[in-house]
Formats: C-alpha cells, structure tokens, sequence
C-alpha cells in the first residue's frame, strides 16, 4: 500500500504536529516565552475513535493557527496528546497526568459520558478546567466543566416541531443506543412529540454492539409509525439506516436522528441509504460559514472527506477556550472560568456564533435542520439561530451555586 | 526430562532467606516510592499495583491451581460495582469493602460449585467463564434506564458509576484517602496478598493443590477430594480479584461496565503469560510492563495501541512461552548445565 | 489370611458403544490375599482395576467393599475407604519432588507430625533418599515405579491394585519389587496384573486369568499352569510357559 | 399468517447468522483443536476485502468469491508462520491468535481508518402482509445453507474431504500412507478461513465492514462451537439452530438484549448438562 508518508504521519498522530512546533513558533517570533500547556484526551484508538480522529486534528490545526498568528496573549500554546484508547480508566489516568505531571491549563476531551464523568472529578479536585467537546444529555452542572456541543433542548425542538408539525409525522417509534444519552433522549424526544400533539409509538433500546436490527424493524412494521426517530450510536448502529431502507425504505416510512451524521454516517452508507434521512446539527461542511474552515482543514489533514460535526468541534472548543483566555488575559483555570462566568465569551465559528451562557458553561449556538442528500452529504433545511441550552438552564444556576459539581437529570 | 529454572523451587519448599529479603525490599521500594516521584507517577503506579492484584488472583489459579478462567474480571467488576454500591447506599466504606470482597466469593462458590463438581473439562471451564463475564458486561450494559436502581443508587448501565467514594480511614469515617495513601493502601495490599499467597502454598492445602494441578487423577486416587480444594482456589482468587475489582474503584472513583469487558479479560491473560505464570512475582511484573506499555504508547502518538499489544501477545507465546522473568531462568538454567557439561569434560577421570 | 471377604464384585460389566470390555464379572478377594491377574492383552484387567477405583464407571453390576456398596463412589472416597492403586503407566507427580510426592500420599490421613514420620519410614524402605530432592520428572522410569509403590503404599490401604508394577524393570529390579510387594502384604491385601510368568510365580499363591472381559479360570499357579483351556488362549500362544 | 412468517423469517435469519459466524470457527477447531481467536477478524477482513473489490469496480457477487479467496490465502499464511508451531497446545494456540486479533483490529484501523465501509445490496424487498422482508436477508439465508451443504458433500464425498478426516483423525498413520500432514493442516486452516472470509463478504451488505465488528461476533461463535461439541458440522448444525430458534424468538418478542443474554445462559446450562457439547456423545459423523 502506498502511503504518503506526510500525510499518514499528520493523520496517524497529534504529537508529529508538536514536532514542527518550534520552527513555527521561531517564525512568529514568540518562542522566548514560556508556552501556555494545554491537553488533549480524545480515543485515537479502540472503538470510538471514529468520533476522535477528526477533532483531534481540528484542534492541533487550531492550535498551530494560533501560534502562527502570535500566539495567545502573547504566549505560544504548547499541545499535548493523550490517547484515552475507548476505555476510561485511561481517561482518570490521563487527566491526572495532565493536571499533576505536565500541569496543563485546560484539558479538551472526552467523547462519551462516562469518559467525561471519569475526568471531571480529576479536574475539579486539581483545580482545572474540563472543555467537553461533544453533543450529549445535558444536565451537567460545574464550573469547571464547559460543553461546547449540543445538548436536547436546543437541538431535538425544532427538529421534532418540524417532523411532527410540518411533515406530519404525528406517530412515532423512537430506537435510541442503551445509555443514558440514548435514554434521556428518547425522553425529551417523547416531551416533544407528546408537546405537539403527536403520539410515541413504542420506545426501544439497543446496546452498542447490536448489529441485527431485522426483529426491530419487523416490529416497526406492526406498529406502522409516521417518524423513526433514531438516537442510535457507534459503528455497529449503522447497520440500522442499511437495514431499514433494504426492507422498509424511507420512501414509506421518513427517519429522523438526533446522531445521524455524527460519526459520519453518511459516509459509510451509500447514498440511496443516507439520503432523506432529517437531522438537527450545530454544523455541517455545507454551511456558508464553514467554507473557510473546511478549506484549511483539509490543506491541513490531506483528507478530503466529509468533515462534520465532530470535527468541527475541536476548533470550536479550543477558539472558545482562547477567547475566554484572551477575555481573563491569563489562562490560569480560575481566570477563565471567571471570564467564562460573566457571560460575554462568544466566537464566530464555521458553525455560526457560538457564545457561553454563565449560568450553565454550555454554549449557546445556531442549529441547522438538515437532510442527507443523495451526495453522501445534508442539505440545509433551515437554520434557528442562536438555542440556548434550556434543558441545562432549568436545573443547573453556576452565578448562584457556584460550587454545584454534578450532573441533573432532568425530570420529564 | 524436565528442567529445573534457575530460581524457581517447587512451590511447597518454604520460601528461603533470599525470598524473605526481596519481598522485603519489594515492599520497601514501594514504600519509599513517594520519596522520589510526584503524584502523577504514584497515581499510576497505584493503577499498576491495583491490576497486579487481579493478576495475582489469576496466576494463582492458573499457574497453582491449572485452573484458566478468562473470567477473573467477573469477580473484579463484581468487586468493585460491589463497593460502589455498598459505599454510596452506606456511606460507609470499610464495611463496603469487606463486602466487596466476600460477595465476588460468594459467588464463586456458587458458580464453581456449578463447574467444577459438574466436572467440566479445562476448555470449557475457560470458555464457561469468559461467557459469564460476557453476560455480566451486557447485563450491567443494559441497566441505563432509571428504573435499574439498588438502593439509592443508579446503576447507570454503559456510564458506569463515576461517583464511586474515595475510602475513608476506618476509625475515622470523616477522613477520607488521598491519592498518596491509596497508593499506600494498594501496595501494602499487594505485598501481602503475594506474600500470603506465597505462604499459602506451603500449607497442606497448597501443597494438595499444586498436586492437583499436576496429576489431578492421581489426588483423587489417593483420597483427595478435588474438587472441594478446586472450588477452595477459585474462591480464594475470587475474593482476590474482588479485592483487586474494589481498589480499582477507590484508585479511578469509578467502576463501568469495560472491568467485565473481553478486552479487559484478555488483558489479565496478557499480563500472566508476559510475566510467567509458574511464579506469582512474574505476573506482578507482567501487569507492570504491559500497563507501563500501554499507558507510554498511548502518549507517544505511535498509532495504534492493539497493533503493539497484539505483536507482544503473539512475540510471548512463539518465543517466550515461560513467559519473561522464567524465560531468563531458563536460559541460566541451560547456561548452567553447559558449563558444568563442559567443566565434567574437561574434568579428570 | 482370614476368610473374610474384602472386595467383591457382582455382575461386573463395562460396553463402550457397543463392544463389551468387561462382561458379568463375579470376582471375590478374601484379606490378606495376594491375587494375580492375567491374561492376554484387551482381556479387560486394566479395565476391570480402573472400575474398582472409580475412574471408570461400570455398566452394570455391583462392587463391595468390607461388605458395603462402593458401586457409585466418587475415586477419592474409594482412595479414603482404603484402596490403593498403581496404574500401568507411572502415574505421579513429574512436577514435585520425590519428598513432596510421597508426603502428598502420606497426608491423606495422617496429622502432619506422623505423616512426615511416615515419608521418612517409606523413604528408607524404599531406598529413596538420595533422590528425594529430585524431580520425579528427572528420574529414570523403575525410579518413578517405585516412587509411585511408596505412594501407594505410604497411605496405607487395606487393599492395593498394582497394574504391571514390573513393567520396563531389570531383573534385579523385578525381583527387588518382588520383594517389596510381599512385605506390603503382611499389612494390605494385594491384587497385581502382570505378564511376567517368573514374576507371578515368585510372589502370587492365587491366579485369577482375564479372558475376553471374563474371568476364565482361578486357581494356584500350578493348576493353571496345568490348565489346557488358559494354555490354548493365553499360555500357549505367548509360548512362555 | 403473517405472524408465522415473520417467525420463521426471524428464526431463519438468526440461525443463518449463527451458521456464518461459526462455521470457519468451527471446521478449524473441530478438525484441527485449534481455537483461532482472530475468527472475528477474518470476518473482518472478509468484510473489507468485500467492500474493497466491490469498490474497484467487480459485481458484488464475484467479489464475495474473491473475499473468500483472499482470506482463505492469509489463512494459509497464518497457519505457516504461526499456528503450525502449536500444535497440540490449545491454549498457547489460543493466546496466540488474541494477539493476532488485537494485531489485525489496530493494523486495519491504521489502513483504513476508524470509520465502517460499506456497501450497497439494494435488491429490494417482498411482501408478506403487512411485512416487508429485505430480499437481500432471504439470499442470507440461502448462502448459510448453501455453505453448510457445500461444506458437509466437501467432507463427505470428496477425496479431500478423507483424507482430511483421515489425517485429523491419526496424522501418523496418514503420513506412513503418504499424505503430506502439513499441506493438509494448511489447506483445511485455509479452508475454515475461506468460509468465514465468504460469511464475512455475505454480511458486509447488512452490517458493512468495520474494525472493531470481529469482537461484535467472536463471543457468539465461539459459544456455538463450544457447544457443539467434537462434530463440527451436525454440532453447529444443532448449536446453530438452538440459539437461532432463541434468540430469533425472544430477540423479536422482547429486546436483542434479553436475546443475547438468553443464548449466553442457555448456553451454560447446555454445557452444565453436556460438558462435552451436543455431539459430545456421539460416535459417528462429522
């Protein structure tokens, strides 16, 4: 097999990226001072990787874009990469490294709940900062820990609104992935079809490693549903969206997710069984806004395929991140987070302004409602700008509980 | 003909003066470790002595007992979802841990009960253990819907249970341990599990199993009942991995649903064969290597983690079947006999 | 000898599949005896020790011993109940030491005060010492024999199957053994399978002869040697009578 | 009407599923006692090698061929540079090929990537009622037994066939009556990987083709062949059909989750009971 070798070494490591770092830094003449240390844990290996790989890169090529501009209140950003390898007890073992031996600012990482909930802990008791990157249930409630992805509420609403009112999708049958982001989903899936009017057929749930959806989609076929609604997830799930248009099709029954799209589904299905399915997402390569940043990403990665979501929000959790730094003009954890608490942290990112809410460290971002096209990619349906993360705000005051450290579950 | 390894005496003589001294400076070493290094090494070593134990449990079983259980993780996540559970409805954890400890035996008993007096052959009690450790995996898997609940406390299926407590001093409940003191607590346990372990094996119950382990028919010929000496040694390491199964989780304020996992199985498997399963040392040594491995791999952006893994596993089994420390024992055993070959030779008639 | 009977069988009978390894064997030992078995190979002597002891399960039949049913016995509690057996081939433990072997025979029963009085009297009568150390795995083949008699032995049963105890022996070793097994005999009841014909004759007052899983004839050695229907199926055709 | 179809629809997928996953696992451990643990991964690769020639342009068809083909050769490979030197150590042989299943997972992901492959088998589907059946899952089925004949009149009535029993079965005498040993252990490795290069080429249409899918079937292969005791075709036949009728069954009635879980412990039971599998007592067969 015939590798381009600069291109393998860019894709196959983050680290490869530190090693160019000094030449860059003398170029923008800001080596002499001391660098700002910031980690990374995202799964470069093992089974979700396929969530990390982009936004690793996303942000490495964040970071050197930085660097080259003059760095971050004048400081080079030196970047550190920990492969968590799909398992957390590399995700505690990680963050401590990151917090006691190389002593970063901040750490960017985590993909799933638990990793995430495994490393909050550490950052909380170092006294760190936690940027969580990821769409996921909400509820999380910690000044130490920032979301900058989706959470329910800002994305499921004008989906479901849309499906159930305007395509007249009033029965629905949910199938969601067994944990709790598939469970607390389906329960705001189920709040917002009931909320307008339509009626929740069957809720059904499937471990990550279910590969055989055909006695699901034979009970699908009984109960006779307007809308599948899909908060499936991983690699194994997208067997799903292959086996729902191989026996029932999206031209007799339409599909919506609130996942599709994340691990770049798109992409591994053919275009027949990608195309039509409506999704709610911050982003998609096809944005006006995201030109640029697709442009450079791929200059950067050499990979010229789809980018997505995930991608994308390795720079939106870094940008955000460095304007809270500039905003503090320090990067030390409790000057952010202070900067972050007044409520004035925002960026124009590829995705649409996004800004941080005080009250609840999640960031407050334009959804774009879209549908796979036949192209392997999604066509903008619509854009609602600017959600506030409501789910989160009804449980969750930082300016009034400022050491409130756990994760609501909202009650439905 | 068998060879006799350099430094490796059958199990049922007393350990000798030399094994006194390093156990001793093993302990010391531990011991005086946070002398030298910062909180972040201790964490992981922590990490490190804390798998050693499940490694132990496993070792103990299979290179003492000739029992494989691909399952030891079973009773390590039974041992710590255990403690979890007990700590967060007690808030108490001295208890929990005793819990923690006696449950995974329990239910060993139980299944060894199950297997070994129903006679199933060596492949299939493999086999059979890995698919409960499989079942457990996906049964814990499944328990993310609220309803699933013991206690007070929220299984939380795929997530795991992130709020597992930190151990509190038993005389003194408000006291709780810092990183430093688990990594004390973790060594000092360790030291003396291999160290009882070790001295388990001299006793008339140890003696009894070696022998099984090596002629099982024979035993049995002679009035032994195995199988209750089997079920005996697939309990102890039970309660050993629960052991190992509960520190985990005061080491990582976490247990999930991965310490079931096959990855995780094969993992203890991996630590075992690297290290030599006919000591109780080399396995210690094993887990450290392979975690040290793993974690540095992880750091250095070389690619993928498994692709290394996977050579090692493969390299250990064609090249260096004893495993590591024996491998070297081997090679001095066959030096040895050269020599005093050549010395026999050269010598007078 | 008294006229006790220690060990009975009744109707013994063992099929794998379809073939019938042991059929309807009526076989009684009186205590004290020493009984040889023999005939040719596949006669089912083998066999027929292995169900004595449990590591076969008979068909049909029954076994008593002391007059108690031991049919279904698990192999240890038989071993507890007092019977000994040496397999045909060395059946030992390679991996321990020749101390560590017999100790493991010894401490069936005993406290470990007279256990380990017990190793050292076997030891000596069996002329182990020098190789007590040893790896049984590391010894020459009548070595690990003789290692495995001790531990037989060393339990003290009340009735001991020794399975070609002569087997790949000198002759000196032989009768060596020869003697040994009549030593043992003044404490236990002894059943020996052999094919050496001066063997037998040196040690066995009564012959059992093994034919097609069936007993074909019991007798002292001179009547069986004398016997024409053992001469046609056994003695005959091995000509080495 | 349409509930007794939809049964035996989901009965008939499920056992066709079990078949595929376990056959190549089993010929290779029913004839040569060697438990290849990187099964999963041949599958895998099966999947990709599918994926990839149907990609360059080959019928899907024919690809499924080739698929089988190229795993069969690295089989073969396998068994030459690794597997032959363990012989008559199960548990060596098993240690060994984890560490080449953990190997192939991260080298593929290295190759290809993290993310699953696919490709399209858009055949349509049939009616039954108020149900549709993708056709694609019907000509699943078909493969599974087409592959378990194929295999059993392999076995049965070929020369080949004998003198692989024949070899398994006392490889000493076969030598003596000339039959190159070694060349048979290879072909017959090859063979079994061949089979499940084809299962894994059969099922890439429904699941695709990903790095990690080979741990999604290894545990279930596995516990089909332990099950199935020493004859590995009428074993896997019935260890098949067992956990197909159930996790077809209660996968359909209730969740895939109860099903799995009801195959695992249904399988313990089964082992607790017959520890030798459900061939174990029997002497004739294959």
């Amino acid at each position: 097999m015939a590798f381009n070798r600069r291109e393998f070494v860019k894709a196959a490591s983050g680290a490869i990226v530190l090693a160019s770092a000094p030449f860059v830094l003398k170029r923008a003449g800001i080596a002499a001072e001391e660098p700002i240390r910031i980690g990374n844990i995202l799964d470069k290996s093992g089974g979700l990787n396929i969530y990390s790989l982009k936004q690793m890169q996303a942000l490495a090529m964040t970071v050197e874009e930085i660097n080259k501009a003059g760095g971050l209140i004048g400081r080079p950003i030196e970047l550190l990469f920990y492969d968590s390898q799909s398992d957390n007890q590399f995700n505690s073992k990680y963050a401590t490294d990151a917090m006691v031996k190389d002593k970063v600012k901040v750490i960017h990482g985590g993909i799933t709940s638990s990793s995430r909930e495994v490393m909050r802990p550490i950052v909380d008791k170092f006294k760190g900062l936690l940027f969580y990157n990821s769409l996921y249930e909400g509820g999380v409630c910690d000044r130490r820990h920032v979301s900058t992805g989706m959470v329910p509420a800002q994305q499921l609403a004008p989906l479901i609104e849309y499906m159930v009112k305007e395509k007249g999708g009033k029965k629905g049958y949910i199938l969601a992935a067994d944990y709790n982001y598939g469970h607390i989903t389906s329960k705001w899936m189920q709040k917002f079809i009931r909320d307008h009017g339509g009626e929740d057929l069957a809720v059904e749930f499937f471990p990550l490693d279910v590969t055989n959806f055909a006695p699901a989609i034979s009970r699908i076929q009984a109960a006779k549903p307007d809308v599948v609604w899909s908060a499936l997830v991983g690699g194994a799930h997208i067997a799903f969206y292959r086996q729902f248009e191989a026996t029932i099709g999206k031209k007799n029954m339409m599909l919506a997710s609130s996942t599709y799209g994340v691990g770049l589904e798109q992409l591994q299905l053919s275009p027949e069984e990608g195309d039509g399915i409506v999704v709610a997402t911050s982003f998609i390569d096809s944005l006006p806004t995201a030109k640029d940043f697709i442009a450079k990403f791929k200059a950067f990665s050499g990979d010229q395929s789809y980018v997505g979501e995930y991608g994308e929000y390795g720079a939106r959790g870094l940008l955000i991140w460095a304007e809270a730094v500039r905003q503090a003009n320090s990067a030390e954890p409790d000057a952010v987070i202070e900067a972050l608490a007044k409520g004035g942290v925002k960026v124009n990112g590829a995705g649409g302004l996004y800004s941080v809410d005080g009250q609840t460290n999640h960031t407050t971002m334009d959804i774009h409602l879209v549908v796979g096209n036949k192209s392997q990619s999604f066509d903008l349906i619509r854009s609602f700008e600017q959600r506030p993360p409501s789910d989160t705000q009804m449980v969750c005051d930082l300016n009034k509980n400022p050491n409130d450290a756990q994760q609501y579950e909202i009650k439905l | 003909m068998a060879l006799r390894i350099v430094g490796l005496s059958p199990p049922s003589q007393p350990p000798r003066a030399w094994w006194w001294g390093f156990a001793a400076l093993f302990a010391a070493f531990l011991l005086t470790m946070p002398i030298y290094f910062d909180i972040a090494v201790l964490f992981s070593v922590t990490n490190y002595l804390v798998l050693a134990l499940l490694a132990l449990s496993m070792s103990f079983l299979w290179g003492y007992g000739g029992m494989l259980s691909f399952g030891q993780t079973a009773f390590f996540g039974l041992g710590g979802y255990t403690y979890a559970v007990m700590a967060l409805n007690l808030h108490e954890t001295t208890g929990a841990m005793i819990v923690a400890i006696v449950l995974p035996m329990l239910f060993a008993a139980v299944l060894g009960y199950f297997m070994i007096y129903g006679r199933i052959s060596d492949i299939y009690f493999s086999v059979i253990t890995l698919v409960v450790t499989l079942i457990l995996e996906k049964g814990i898997r499944a328990t993310s819907g609220d309803q699933y609940v013991v206690g007070s406390v929220r299984l939380n299926g795929q997530n795991g249970i992130p709020t597992t407590p930190a151990l509190q001093v038993p005389w003194n409940p408000k006291v709780q341990l810092e990183i430093d003191d688990v990594f004390y607590l973790a060594a000092i346990l360790l030291v003396l599990t291999y160290v009882g372990l070790r001295l388990l094996l001299i006793t008339r119950f140890g003696r009894i199993l070696v022998s099984i382990r090596d002629n099982e028919r024979r035993s049995a010929l002679l009035g032994y009942d195995t199988r209750r000496y089997k079920l005996l040694a697939f309990v102890i390491a039970a309660g050993v991995a629960g052991l190992g199964g509960a520190m985990w989780g005061v080491w990582g304020n976490f247990v999930g649903p991965n310490m079931f996992n096959l990855g995780q199985a094969a993992q203890v498997v991996i630590w075992v064969i690297v290290g030599g399963k006919s000591t109780l040392i080399g396995p210690i040594g094993g887990t450290i290597a392979v975690q040290y491995l793993t974690d540095w791999l992880g750091t250095q952006g070389v690619g993928q983690v498994s692709l290394v893994l996977g050579i090692v596993l493969m390299v250990m089994v064609m090249l260096f079947q004893q495993g590591l420390l024996p491998s070297v024992g081997l090679i001095a055993a066959m030096a040895r006999d050269a020599l005093s070959g050549a010395r026999r030779h050269r010598a007078p008639p | 000898m008294s006229d006790e009977i220690i060990l009975e069988t009744r109707g013994l009978e063992k099929r794998f599949g379809g073939v019938r390894a042991i059929a309807d064997v009526s076989f009684k030992l009186r205590r004290g005896e020493l009984r040889c078995l023999i005939g040719p190979n596949g006669a089912g002597k083998s066999t027929f020790f292995k169900m004595l002891t449990a590591q076969l399960k008979p068909t049909s039949g029954q076994i008593l011993f002391e007059s108690k049913e031991i049919t279904r016995l698990e192999a240890h509690e038989i071993g507890r109940r007092g019977i000994g057996i040496k397999n045909q081939v060395p059946d030992v433990y390679d991996g321990l030491s020749v101390r560590e072997n017999i100790w493991l025979a010894a401490s069936v029963r005993a406290r470990p005060t007279l256990a380990r009085a017990k190793v050292d009297e076997v030891m000596a009568r069996l002329e182990l010492e020098p190789l007590a150390d040893r790896l049984v795995g590391e010894l020459a083949h009548g070595q690990r024999q003789w290692v495995e008699f001790g531990m037989v032995t060393a339990r003290e049963p009340k009735v001991i199957l020794l399975d070609e105890p002569t087997a790949g022996m000198s002759a000196e070793e032989t009768s060596r053994t020869a003697a040994l097994i009549r030593e043992a005999n003044k404490l236990a009841t002894i059943v020996v399978v052999e094919h050496d014909m001066q063997f037998i004759r040196q040690i066995a007052r009564t012959v059992t002869v093994f034919h097609q899983g069936a007993i074909l004839a019991e007798d002292t050695m001179e009547n069986i040697q004398k016997n024409q229907t053992v001469k046609d199926v056994y003695l005959g055709k091995s000509g080495r009578a | 009407m349409d509930d007794v179809a939809i049964y035996a629809y989901q009965i008939g997928l499920s056992f066709a599923i079990f078949i595929l996953i376990s056959l190549g696992l089993a010929v290779i451990f029913g004839m040569m006692r060697v438990i290849n643990l990187a099964q999963g991964e041949f599958l895998m690769l099966g999947a990709y090698f599918c994926t990839l020639i149907t990609k360059a342009g080959v019928d899907l068809w024919i690809s499924f061929f080739l698929a089988a083909l190229a795993v069969g050769v690295f089989g073969m490979i396998v068994e030459r540079v690794m597997i032959r030197y363990l012989y008559g150590r199960i548990l060596d042989t098993l240690l060994a090929t984890w560490g080449l299943s953990l190997f192939l997972v991260g080298g593929v992901t290295t190759i290809f990537g993290p993310q699953s492959e696919s490709v399209a088998a858009t055949l349509g589907q049939v009616t039954v009622g108020a149900f549709g059946i993708s056709l694609y899952n019907l000509v699943v089925i078909a493969f599974a037994l087409a592959l378990l004949l194929g295999t059993y009149a392999l076995w049965r009535y070929t020369r080949f066939g004998l003198v692989v029993r024949g070899t398994m079965q006392n490889p000493a005498m076969a030598a003596a009556l000339g039959v190159n040993t070694g060349l048979v252990y290879t072909l017959t490795f090859g063979f079994g990987s061949a089979i499940t290069g084809l299962a894994g080429a059969v099922l890439a249409p429904i699941v695709g083709a990903a790095p990690p899918m080979g741990v999604f079937f290894i545990g279930k292969a596995f516990i089909t062949v332990i099950s199935a005791g020493h004859l590995p075709l009428l074993g896997t036949i019935s260890a098949s059909g067992l956990y197909g009728v159930i996790d077809g069954v209660v996968a359909y009635i209730s969740s895939s989750v109860i099903g799995e879980m009801t195959v695992l412990f249904v399988a313990i039971i089964l082992l607790r009971l017959l520890p030798l599998g459900i061939t174990g007592r029997m002497r004739r067969g294959i």
